[in-house]
């Protein structure tokens, strides 16, 4: 069994942002995203998490699959981290968060109303979402941004212990992250794949 | 000694802690014999017949929903210049016993009302700027209540107290521009032709003194609180970091 | 479901007033239309249903925009649509608890709030049962409007915008059924007309809040 | 501070409607009150006056909690407030952003619309009049109570909260010159308390406000 | 000429997050603040810029010397990255944005509404902000965030010449920059300070 994208075309806008990308991923092995800034990788997860719809190709899973995390924490402010955490926990139908709770070390912060955290610290509570979800595949988009070492790491400890137990990853990520089993996608530069416009608009001269 | 040690909390709390008993006691006995005086011992006005007798509850509750206001006024302002965080507190703890005064107020000048003007509500500018009153500190105490920080909320509720006090006065003016009304006017104004008799005008200052007294117990008491749960905060959240 | 039902009254409490927040504004705008209007009881009486019937809209509409509008911004929308929670039940559960939040409280407050307009009390239990029944709609309607404008940088007035062209029939049959109590007429039928039009907005409008969702999210 | 005028009117345009927003709003609203009321002219004329004004009260109101909500929430207000701009320009700025693309439209169309309440020609003039005077003020108010709430997040009924109270005297004056000047009276004292009023407001509110900002963005 | 602070305690609540921090920054030198996430490099940032007073302590130069950009971008999505620039050049009274586009190469991007942007356009265009305010100091938190290589580097230049020409910069990062001329302040993490309270309410038993 494994998790497979053939010849994926996203959208934003009218503009072809991705082609053709075509990957398998096995359980067990995390797919890195690599691009220069624009490339399409936000673009990528999101058409994976089934947020934007593809405009052509398929994609070998369904969106229950795949846990989704973007550039924005989703952690909401008023709310202590402990309530956040149960909140998704509900939502995923579980309610043990402890867990997720050891992952990041957020016993301490558990009853601090997330306006008060440091970006980090927000961080690391969207991220602990993550193990709550008990899905196959984690689609994470920048996952280490404002985290110190120590927080990177016990990230990927986390990455590597979902994989371990035979779940998938796809991660963009501009940084290495010392990952047990990993992948590499590289995307190109946007330019590159500018002529080939499937905009409606363009096809054909018009009088 | 200055007035401003008081502004250390735990001054404030040793200063206070004694007093509050003996305020009460004193609240209690005035308010015990104006209310009773004035309810009981008081003859039937010969216009009004016996509903008179709740202006022993009307006039004090509206005296101190408009002081009530005055002091958080002042409180802003101490905490506005000085930052004593007591003082802060003290608006906020008053805001509560204000909205109190005005809805007792208001309530008892409409249960009058029914029988003197033959409605419950009528539109007249004193009701109105009453009710105008009563919106001033909806607004001051729902912006307490959203702010978590609680230095920022003291900060910014004391600008609304400011603002808002300009703006009430304006608003009387305005509403007194608007309509002339029904209402009583001053009864306890020393000039007046009109002034109530003695008979009712004796047990209306003792009660008036016992709202007065009511009142400070009540905001002493409240201050005390709104302190310990500072001080609370204050522990949770080293707690929380440690 | 149940968990984001509490979280967002949780919220919506924590931010502030909560339920006294919608009430006090009715309150207000209550209190501003006789210094509008000046303050001759009668002409307030005969007004007095149509202007709190649109004081109740106008409350409900002034929460629309935060709907969606925060967890849009704090990336919580975009998780939402990736959870196992379809996003027709997020629609629904929004407009519940946004129901409970305004609604219900004015619903309850308004006899109240007719006595500063000079209503007669009969009217008052008309006032009421109509709110009830309609208050639904407006929340349903209101927080398709939300949807709909969801990522906007402008939604308040865009929404009224979309939203008060809506709430008409709602608004005509509201008070239709109070004037109708208060000169002892039978309110029977616009009554049946408003149960009607909130049992079909309940029904019909959580799918178009999704699509719309659905589309904004894209 | 020029500069900062151009970007707010451009944002508010691009948004969408720009200064056509407020003005439909205010539409619908006036629309909404016979459908309320009932559709008899007399009753109507009687209350145009007053709901004209309470009309373009809740039409500034409306987009109020944008004037600075968006800049707070994308750290926009952080650099400006660290810029060489003083805090107290930026609020004055965005008041009169908001009153050019509220109070000015709203004070042109109203004659317009009192002819949808059977409102006397006479009166219209009168109209314009007092929502020209009168306008600016609830726009720095209304900025001032903007500012109180930036960082929250229930902005929209908050503010109307504490906004509504503080708008009283200027809808008294407001709605006075226009029923006077229907009625053929000198609405000479209400109209020069109303430029008090917006004349106290413009001069002293916005220290107000940037006092409030700065401890938001503490 | 440097510019001095001197035994800085900032508060945040009630908590005292930052106690006793000094430091003398010369001209033509970078100061890196380093630390785990939560142990203060926003707070300390944010008092110097003058956002936050601080509680005791002395600032050596004034707000008006120092150009701030924080966890957000500060980008009007609405507005074209061209009339974003165009605006805060007006702010800081200027009207020449051509260095701030050549900083990071946002000519082909000029026209694009910000809202069409990647995550690390948009910080470039964040950064590029910077060269506009012509400020001696310039404060930056995490300034890479969402960063590719290649603009990282072309941030870290900037920066350089920014030295180079005599300027200044305090700059919260966890990764390494590169940078000619770097003194690092380590802050300890949060937990070191507690015990010096300075609120009034925990002063003296209560009765
Ligand atoms: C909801 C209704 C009413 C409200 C909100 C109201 C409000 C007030 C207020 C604010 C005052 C204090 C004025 C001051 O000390 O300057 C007052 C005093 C007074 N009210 Fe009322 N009132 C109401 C109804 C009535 C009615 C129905 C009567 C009786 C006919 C009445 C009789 C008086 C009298 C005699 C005073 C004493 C005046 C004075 O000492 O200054 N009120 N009321
Ligand atoms: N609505 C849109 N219309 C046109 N172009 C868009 C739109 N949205 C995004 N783009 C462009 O699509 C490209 C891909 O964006 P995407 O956010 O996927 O990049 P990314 O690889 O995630 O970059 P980053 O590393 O900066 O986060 C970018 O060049 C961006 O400018
Ligand atoms: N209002 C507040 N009340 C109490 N504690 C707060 C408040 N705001 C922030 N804190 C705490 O202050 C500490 C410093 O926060 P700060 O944002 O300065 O950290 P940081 O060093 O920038 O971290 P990061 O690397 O994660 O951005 C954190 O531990 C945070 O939890
Ligand atoms: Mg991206
Ligand atoms: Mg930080």
């Amino acid at each position: 069994m494994s998790f497979t994208v053939t010849n994926l075309t996203c959208q934003r806008g009218s503009i072809p942002v991705l082609e053709g990308v075509s990957f398998s991923l096995q359980p067990g092995t995390a797919l890195v995203l690599r691009g220069p800034n624009g490339s399409g990788k936000t673009t990528l997860l999101r058409c994976l998490a089934g947020l934007t719809p593809p405009h052509a190709g398929e994609i070998g899973f369904d969106p229950d699959e795949i846990a989704y995390s973007g550039h924005s924490d989703g952690v909401k402010a008023q709310l202590s981290v402990e309530e956040n955490l149960v909140f998704w926990a509900a939502v995923y139908g579980t309610s043990d968060i402890a867990a997720a709770v050891d992952t990041f070390d957020l016993a301490p912060l558990l009853s601090r109303p997330a306006q008060f955290l440091s970006a980090g610290q927000r961080r690391r509570v969207s991220l602990s979402r993550m193990t709550l979800t008990n899905r196959p595949i984690w689609a994470l988009d920048e996952p280490t941004v404002s985290l110190d070492g120590e927080n990177t790491a016990r990230f990927a400890a986390a990455v590597n212990r979902h994989l371990d137990a035979g779940g998938a990853a796809i991660i963009a990520t501009h940084i290495e992250l010392g990952l047990s089993q990993v992948d590499t996608l590289e995307l190109a530069p946007l330019k590159a794949r500018l002529d080939h416009g499937i905009d409606p608009f363009l096809d054909g001269a018009l009088t | 000694m200055s007035i401003w040690e008081f502004a250390n909390p735990k001054r404030f709390m040793d200063a206070t802690g004694p007093l509050i008993p003996v305020l009460g006691i004193l609240a209690g006995l005035s308010l015990a014999v104006g209310l009773v005086w004035g309810f009981f011992f008081t003859p039937d006005d010969f216009r009004q017949g016996s509903t008179v007798k709740i202006i022993y509850l009307h006039v004090p509750s509206a005296l101190m929903a408009i002081n009530a206001w005055l002091m958080m006024l002042v409180a802003s302002l101490v905490w506005l210049i000085r930052r004593h965080h007591v003082s802060a507190l003290a608006a906020k703890a008053a805001a509560p016993i204000g909205v109190t005064m005005t809805l007792i107020a208001l309530a008892t000048g409409a249960i009058w009302g029914k029988p003197m003007w033959g409605t419950y509500w009528a539109w007249d500018p004193r009701l109105t700027s009453f009710l105008v009153l009563f919106l001033f500190y909806l607004g001051y105490m729902a912006l307490w209540a959203a702010i978590e920080d609680a230095d920022t909320a003291a900060d910014l509720t004391s600008v609304l107290c400011l603002v808002g006090s300009v703006f009430a006065v304006l608003s009387r003016y305005a509403v007194l521009f608007w309509n002339q009304g029904l209402h009583q006017g001053a009864s306890l104004s020393l000039d007046a032709e009109e002034n109530v008799a003695d008979v009712f005008y004796f047990p209306l200052l003792v009660s008036i003194a016992g709202f007065v007294l009511l009142f400070v117990v009540l905001v002493l008491v409240r201050t005390r609180t709104e302190i310990r749960n500072r001080r609370i905060l204050a522990l949770i959240s080293r707690e929380r970091a440690a | 479901m149940i968990a984001l039902l509490r979280r967002d009254l949780m919220l919506t409490i924590r931010a502030g007033g909560g339920f006294g927040l919608a009430l006090a504004f009715f309150l207000i705008l209550v209190t501003l239309v006789p210094f509008g209007v000046g303050p001759n009881s009668d002409n307030l009486a005969l007004i007095a249903p149509g202007i709190l019937w649109i004081g109740a809209l106008l409350a409900c509409l002034l929460s629309l925009d935060r709907i969606f509008q925060l967890d849009f911004e704090d990336g919580s929308l975009d998780l939402l649509a990736t959870s196992p929670m379809p996003l027709e039940a997020v629609a629904s559960v929004k407009a519940a608890s946004h129901w409970l939040t305004t609604g219900v409280p004015l619903s309850v407050a308004a006899p109240l709030l007719g006595v500063l307009l000079s209503q007669p009390l009969e009217a008052a239990f008309w006032l009421t049962c109509s709110l009830i029944l309609g208050t639904p709609a407006l929340s349903v309607i209101g927080t398709f409007g939300a949807a709909l404008t969801v990522g906007l940088k402008r939604g308040g007035l865009l929404i009224s915008l979309l939203v008060l062209p809506l709430y008409i029939p709602t608004l005509i049959f509201g008070a239709e059924v109070v004037r109708r109590g208060a000169d002892g007429l039978s309110p029977a039928t616009p009554l049946l007309m408003l149960a009607a039009i909130t049992a079909g907005a309940i029904a019909m409008l959580p799918f178009a809040s999704a699509a719309a969702l659905r589309t904004a999210l894209k």
